[in-house]
């Protein structure tokens, strides 16, 4: 197939819309964290946690959508306690999350090894399927690319859009906005700066956990260790891609899954055959540096990025 | 009965990865009939891997079993320092009789995966065969290739799309990889990794199964599989540890299909879909493997697309 | 609301009492503020000002005493219970979020966090309606970041009468304004005061405070030392109060001045942010003359003092010291040329908060002075801070506290120190005393002259018309990046200064002298 | 809630957090065996003796605890100069390939000259790789946290391009890894017959080096200047750009020594899993340090010992040895915040 080809073709963009879910949810989850000021590097450990979550409660008999709710569920608790020890307790960012990253992980495979002791290859479930939207799936090109995905698609790119708003036309919003900004400001007017960082961390590793899911309830039916396979990390670069705005991150995750379903087929081209394959596996981030190096003079970083907030001092 | 043997299996994936599921499962199998007491360590990082055989050595097991590719040399050393155990280890290596209680063994199903591979070409219309693997490491090429020489035998000219996804689990990338494939022409899918089998099912295209049978998860879908049983391997090592003839040795032969080791799954729901001239074929060489006048070559090397 | 009785202030602190471990910031203070009037509350640097007023606003809890806010106590600790009583606070320190705009800050925390939307059109019409009531210019859309001192100050003031404040905190509201802003701002308060609120104003200026204040009320080491009706009193009276003795500003004498040791050939930079750069400035900075930079902050100041500092390079014309034109040029060669640097904020440019006071004395000279071969001789840096708290007064525990502890009149005497001690030839004293005490002020414009008399040029940029008139030998204005002519010592009065100020005069090409 | 500073912390103040804090790990372990069907009265014991219980149980630790020194003081270095490098993961590699390339017989040389000519290589290919994103932080301005994070990614794909192209051993039977390196090449055991290798001494003179620095030197001066407050370092006239670059190659050669000792001292040669997360670990490693070398040491220490003894346990045991990791987590989160709190008093109000 000729390279242009591919790059036209309705079932190229659908591939890059569904491998983009899974990081869509996620860079949302870490983009409410970080405008909050908490960067939530806990974010690859939580989306395993929620692809578990999810699945096994489906496994368990629950409908899908209340394995989504389980997987939410599980994120928030995990933020949570993120988000004790690095708000209040001003522990440093990078520690807790590679911790919770830890801890998030261990337990997780340790619940499975637990609860299915015995297996040799992991049950499957009824999965979300594709859903056509009638009408909108017709469009050439745009239709079955951007409507005939499965409902958990369509709902991160709701949640783009809830997010969006939240973040700029509420005031719930606008205290998360000014509290990764100038935390003072929050306190001045009353507001608990810790309860908020709190709850944004939560509600964001709820979305996290949500992407991780994806992997095991749409993406796929079952779960194996090791299947979030470092998406979270892209999702941190790539909210300083979307320079913290959801729209942007938003584009940003269409463009990196873009790249991937490329090299993907990439490789069966002449090119192919002659370049080694861990060339196409990097071209993803190499492209995302260099676009964080186009783009890095306009963004505005959250000025209380990773900065504790402690009411008794200055 | 005797006393069952103290068995113990360092994985360095979960038990569910295809490879050390095989020998999960005969171990579980050899423990059931009463045979073995068996336990295991599974997702030891290579890093860890001589200090945990370290630990069972120490710990006084009889048997410990595993794959040292990634540590040949200091796993050497520690079967070395324990000379009253014996070490069954999957390696690319053969055996060094300086070193007589560690024997080695590998997939050596390449006969059945020329089987499959003879099937799969029989299968595909479109002449055109996607491969998704996860790293080309030797007992994924060996087999990649032993398929295609199968397949070759059927239709020379035949395609074949291949992808490393370089991951042993990422069943959602395994998946992409095989849609971009079927929608680039392939019509039968080598399902080397998890997720292969769920896009040929999602778009009503044909998977070949690899080292174990997924038939039941995908009835309309895995045609065949080229299957491995590590009973026999496993059982001929217990079996030597009791009469105290356990030697360094190379064990990959019982991994053959004469030795039971490997096998071609029943066709199942295919039954009489597949055309009756591979299914001559298939039975021909088949014969002719057990009886050794037809050996299936072994290459390891990278396959590449064509 | 009926006037209130003068039976029921408004506002009544009783025996507030406030201890930071051993060190006691408040000790049972009382007072009552009336409807409609303004007390002015003095002292020196630590005296407990704002302490006081963090109790007062919920943000640090009393260790005793109450807070009555209209005839209600106030629970401790809850800055959301003083807000819905009716109290306001600008903080010393300002409290704005730069990625909003104005009125996105004005609105943060005076709506329900489960509202599902701003209202953006209501918030900004109260705001225009507000702005205009109390005449405060403020472009509702404009984001924070980028907006000037004196904007954001009236964004702070916004934000309380937003939430219909009836008592209005101020810390040292004045200490980052230009006289016009805080003239604007007097106009506001007087505004205010007329509809009915009443004012807490803290400042070190004593001229603001007899020009706003209906009262005084002087706090010394935590206590509520003097409380006199402004009327009653007089600048000398309450700096005597605040200091606990008899205050004298040290005398400047006029002096000679010698070949020009810096100067400036229509030098042009590039601009800072918003604010513009140098536009073909010529000045000469002459050795024994202290020259004066006057102008409202935001017309070229920064771009000036980073030229001098070593920050940035010119974009056009020349620059030479002691006749010798600079080439490279770097914060470190400027050191090694003798150039002395004060910066405009002593906190985020002038010190290494976590840092000593040792390691703080020595940061422009430990590696030529206080290092062989990379080497650190943390023997004689040490011995070179006890040696600079001994000579410059510094009140601290010792050379090994660190510098955040300090009060800023301490931390400006710890980079006096360190910019004088190497005896520069040239001094650049950007806003040397924002902030201090009158103590301190006095003791640092008193160390300028001296540095003077020995033979430095200083250039002393401030906005503060009082200091420069008093300080300076010879006086530039300084509008939009343009420089006035140089006008000597006696010639020019407060108000000729603000017509240059407000960029009267330019018209004509600038000559320098 | 508000920590407030303790002036004079009392001795119960300074010991007691971190008691707590281990007391609550083992319980948290045993809670779990106990779930998986274990005993959890042996917990403790078994971990004990897992980590510490036998000479080849010591060695284990310290040999685990050698490359957490490494990266925890390249982290430590890095941190203090507010230069967050993420990436000490593909320094690592970046050392470990050039212990391979050079130590598998290209230099016919010595080993007293060979060795340290493959540390200083070593250190030098790990100091680019993270020279690179700290240039794009002082140019462009781009997050290192971002770059040095996805450098692992990219450098990992490069070793694995390596190791199935121009490094494979040829001898190895097409499994993708380096040929053995020369004995001239291998770091010798401290003792013979002990499994202890000299990279755990060169960790210990590191850690000596980098107080040493960090104490005597302008340098260790300049880099805690900038860490601190860059604006006023630069006004100061601390070349902060240059700075924050040596602190890059400072960091990241301390990085790639790890996989220098790594492959010279334990392996032999590289595979593709050298590392099992001892870029990250570090990361906490120098945190729980408080960025001081010395505590890198203990903290490593502490660290490689809670994960030996925890996966020992979980075999003995007969659980799932994922507690260990477990176990490992809730240490380090538990331990951080003991630590604060050796320092600080919670208030409500
Ligand atoms: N958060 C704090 N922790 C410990 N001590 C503090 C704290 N804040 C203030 N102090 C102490 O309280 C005293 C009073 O400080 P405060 O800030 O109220 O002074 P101030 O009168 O406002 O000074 P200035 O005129 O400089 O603004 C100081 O001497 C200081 O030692
Ligand atoms: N976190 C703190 N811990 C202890 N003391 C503090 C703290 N913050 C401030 N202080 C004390 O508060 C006093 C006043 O602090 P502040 O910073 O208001 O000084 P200042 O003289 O007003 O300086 P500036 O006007 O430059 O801000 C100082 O004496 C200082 O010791
Ligand atoms: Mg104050
Ligand atoms: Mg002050």
């Amino acid at each position: 197939m000729d390279l242009f080809d591919i790059l036209i073709s309705a079932s190229f963009w659908a591939a890059a819309i569904r491998i983009a879910s899974p990081l869509i949810f996620a860079t949302m989850g870490e983009l409410v964290c970080e405008r909050a000021g908490v960067l939530n590097l806990g974010i690859e450990g939580i989306m395993v946690a929620g692809a578990f979550a999810g699945w096994i409660a489906v496994w368990a008999g629950l409908p899908l959508w209340g394995g989504v709710a389980v997987a939410f569920a599980v994120g928030m608790a995990l933020g949570g306690v993120h988000g004790i020890l690095s708000v209040p307790f001003g522990l440093s960012q990078h520690v807790v999350g590679i911790g919770m990253t830890l801890l998030a992980t261990s337990l997780t495979f340790y619940t499975y090894r637990v609860v299915l002791p015995e297996v040799s290859s992991p049950p499957k479930i009824e999965a979300f399927q594709a859903f056509e939207i009638p009408f909108l799936s017709k469009i050439p090109v745009l239709g079955p690319a951007l409507f005939a995905q499965t409902p958990l698609t369509y709902a991160a790119f709701v949640l783009v859009i809830v997010t969006s708003l939240v973040l700029y036309r509420t005031p719930l919003g606008l205290a998360v906005r000014a509290a990764g900004e100038n935390p003072s400001a929050v306190a001045a007017q009353g507001l608990s700066v810790t309860a908020i960082r709190i709850g944004a961390v939560m509600v964001g590793s709820g979305f996290m956990a949500v992407g991780g899911a994806f992997l095991t309830m749409s993406a796929f039916d079952s779960f194996f260790f090791d299947m979030v396979n470092g998406r979270g990390w892209i999702c941190i670069a790539l909210v300083v891609f979307g320079a913290w705005k959801p729209g942007k991150a938003l584009l940003g995750a269409i463009l990196f899954a873009a790249f991937d379903a490329f090299q993907i087929r990439l490789q069966q081209t002449p090119i192919g055959a002659v370049v080694p394959y861990q060339v196409f596996l990097m071209m993803p981030y190499l492209l995302s540096i260099l676009a964080l190096v186009v783009m890095s003079r306009r963004a505005e970083v959250p000025a209380a990025l990773m900065v504790p907030f402690n009411k008794g001092e200055r | 009965a005797a006393e069952p043997l103290k068995v113990a299996g360092i994985y360095t994936v979960p038990v569910e990865q295809q490879w050390v599921s095989r020998i999960h499962v005969a171990a579980v199998a050899a423990q059931d009939r009463g045979d073995i007491a068996y336990t295991y360590s599974e997702n030891t990082s290579n890093t860890d891997y001589p200090r945990v055989m370290r630990e069972y050595a120490e710990a006084g097991y009889d048997l410990i079993v595993g794959e040292i590719f990634g540590v040949e040399a200091e796993a050497r050393e520690v079967a070395a320092d324990y000379p009253d155990t014996a070490f069954l280890m999957g390696s690319s290596f053969k055996e060094d009789a300086g070193l007589p209680n560690l024997a080695v063994f590998d997939n050596y199903i390449q006969d059945a995966s020329y089987l499959s591979g003879i099937i799969a070409a029989s299968m595909s219309e479109a002449g055109n065969i996607g491969m998704v693997g996860g790293f080309p490491i030797p007992e994924v090429n060996r087999l990649m290739n032993a398929f295609m020489a199968g397949a070759r035998e059927i239709n020379p000219d035949i395609a074949f799309q291949i992808s490393f996804i370089g991951s042993w689990f990422d069943p959602p990338k395994a998946k992409e990889t095989a849609y971009a494939m079927i929608e680039n022409g392939a019509d039968v899918l080598y399902a080397e990794r998890f997720g292969v089998s769920d896009a040929a099912k999602e778009k009503g295209v044909l998977a070949i199964g690899n080292v174990i049978d997924t038939q039941a998860d995908y009835p309309d879908t895995v045609v065949a599989s080229a299957l491995w049983n590590f009973g026999p391997t496993l059982d001929a090592a217990i079996a030597a540890i009791r009469d105290g003839s356990f030697v360094a040795a190379d064990y990959g032969v019982h991994s053959f299909m004469a030795a039971g080791g490997a096998s071609l799954a029943p066709f199942g729901t295919f039954e009489g879909k597949i055309p009756q001239a591979a299914l001559d074929l298939v039975a021909a060489r088949a014969a002719a493997i057990k009886d050794g006048s037809f050996v299936v070559e072994i290459d390891d090397t990278e396959p590449k697309s064509s | 609301m009926t006037g209130a009785e003068p039976a029921h202030p408004v506002l009544r602190l009783s025996d507030i009492t406030k201890r930071f471990g051993a060190l006691t910031a408040n000790d049972r203070v009382s007072f009552d503020l009336a409807r409609g009037e303004v007390i002015a509350l003095l002292g020196e640097n630590g005296a407990g000002k704002t302490t006081l007023m963090n109790i007062l606003f919920g943000q640090y809890t009393a260790d005793a005493g109450t807070v009555e806010v209209f005839g209600r106590i106030l629970p401790p600790g809850a800055p959301r219970a003083a807000l819905d009583a009716g109290v306001g606070m600008v903080h010393q320190h300002f409290t704005l979020a730069g990625n909003l705009t104005v009125w996105e800050n004005i609105v943060l925390g005076a709506q329900s966090l489960t509202a599902l939307s701003l209202k953006p059109r209501e918030v900004k019409a109260r705001i225009r309606d507000l702005s205009q009531r109390f005449h405060m210019k403020v472009d509702p859309d404009a984001r924070v970041g980028r907006l000037t001192v004196g904007e954001r100050q009236r964004v702070e003031i916004l934000k309380a009468l937003y939430r219909d404040a009836k008592i209005l905190i101020l810390d040292e509201p004045t200490a980052v304004l230009t006289p016009q802003e805080t003239d604007a701002l007097f106009a506001t308060l007087r505004e205010a005061i007329a509809q009915g609120l009443s004012i807490v104003f803290i400042s070190h200026k004593l001229h603001e405070v007899m020009a706003i204040s209906s009262r005084v009320i002087v706090l010394r080491h935590g206590r509520l030392v003097a409380e006199r009706r402004t009327e009653q009193t007089s600048r000398e009276e309450l700096a005597a109060l605040m200091v606990g003795a008899e205050v004298t500003a040290p005398e400047i004498r006029p002096s000679t001045p010698g070949a020009p040791l810096l100067s400036l050939a229509a030098v042009t930079t590039a601009g800072i942010g918003s604010a513009p750069g140098l536009d073909a400035v010529t000045i000469d900075l002459r050795a024994g003359q202290i020259t004066g930079l006057a102008g409202v902050s935001g017309n070229g100041q920064a771009a000036l003092s980073n030229l001098i500092s070593g920050l940035t390079l010119p974009l056009s014309g020349e620059m030479r010291i002691a006749g010798q034109p600079v080439g490279d040029w770097t914060p470190r060669m400027a050191i090694g040329r003798g150039v002395g640097r004060i910066p405009e904020d002593r906190h985020r440019t002038g010190t290494i908060a976590d840092f000593t006071l040792t390691e703080n004395a020595i940061l422009e000279t430990y590696a030529s002075q206080f290092a062989r071969h990379g080497w650190m001789d943390w023997q004689a840096a040490r011995a070179h801070a006890e040696e600079m708290i001994a000579t410059y007064d510094i009140r601290c525990p010792g050379p090994d506290v660190r510098i955040r502890l300090l009060s800023g009149g301490n931390m400006q005497k710890l980079i006096l120190g360190r910019v004088l001690e190497t005896g520069p030839q040239i001094v650049l004293a950007n806003q040397p005393v924002r902030g201090l005490d009158i103590g301190a002020v006095n003791y640092v414009h008193g160390r300028l002259a001296e540095a003077r008399d020995k033979g430095a040029a200083v250039l002393l940029i401030s906005e503060d018309l009082d200091e420069i008139l008093r300080l300076s030998d010879v006086i530039h204005v300084i509008s939009e990046g343009r420089l006035s002519p140089a006008f000597p010592r006696g010639t020019m009065r407060p108000e000729d200064l603000g017509q240059w100020m407000a960029g009267h005069g330019f018209e004509e090409p600038a000559h320098a002298s | 809630m508000r920590l407030e500073p303790i002036a004079n912390p009392t001795l119960p103040r300074r010991t007691l957090p971190p008691a707590l804090a281990l007391i609550a790990t083992f319980a948290v372990a045993a809670l779990l065996v106990m779930i998986a069907g274990g005993n959890p009265a042996d917990v403790f014991g078994l971990i004990f003796k897992g980590a510490f219980g036998s000479k080849f149980a010591l060695l284990e630790t310290l040999n685990r605890a050698t490359p957490l020194i490494f990266t925890g003081l390249a982290i430590a270095v890095a941190f203090r100069a507010k230069l967050w490098n993420i990436g000490a993961e593909a320094q690592l590699y970046a050392g470990a390939v050039v212990t391979v390339v050079l130590g598998t017989g290209a230099l016919p040389l010595p080993a007293p000259i060979l060795l340290p000519l493959i540390a200083v290589a070593a250190m030098a290919a790990g100091a680019l790789v993270l020279f690179i994103p700290a240039l794009m932080k002082t140019r462009f301005g781009v997050d290192e946290v971002v770059t040095t994070l996805l450098f692992n990614f990219i450098f990992l794909l490069f070793v694995s391009y390596l190791l199935e192209g121009p490094l494979k051993d040829p001898m190895g039977m097409g499994w993708p890894k380096s040929a053995r390196l020369v004995p001239e090449a291998r770091l010798p055991r401290i003792i013979e017959g002990l499994r202890l290798h000299w990279g755990f001494g060169l960790a210990l003179i590191s850690a000596a080096v980098i107080w040493v620095i960090d104490a005597k030197t302008t340098l260790g001066f300049e880099m805690r200047a900038v860490g601190q407050n860059a604006e006023a370092a630069r006004f100061a006239g601390i070349p902060v750009t240059k700075v924050i670059l040596k602190t890059a190659v400072l960091s990241g050669g301390l990085a790639a020594l790890a996989g220098f000792s790594e492959v010279a001292g334990l392996k032999g040669s590289l595979t593709l899993d050298l590392s099992p997360g001892y870029g990250y670990t570090g990361i906490v490693v120098a945190m729980l340090a408080l960025l001081h070398p010395a505590g890198v040491v203990v903290a490593a220490l502490f660290v490689a010992a809670i994960f030996v003894g925890a996966d020992s346990m979980s075999r003995a045991a007969g659980v799932p040895s994922y507690i260990a990791d477990i176990m490992l987590a809730t240490a380090l989160l538990l331990m951080v915040l003991a630590i604060l709190l050796t320092k600080f008093r919670v208030r409500r109000d």
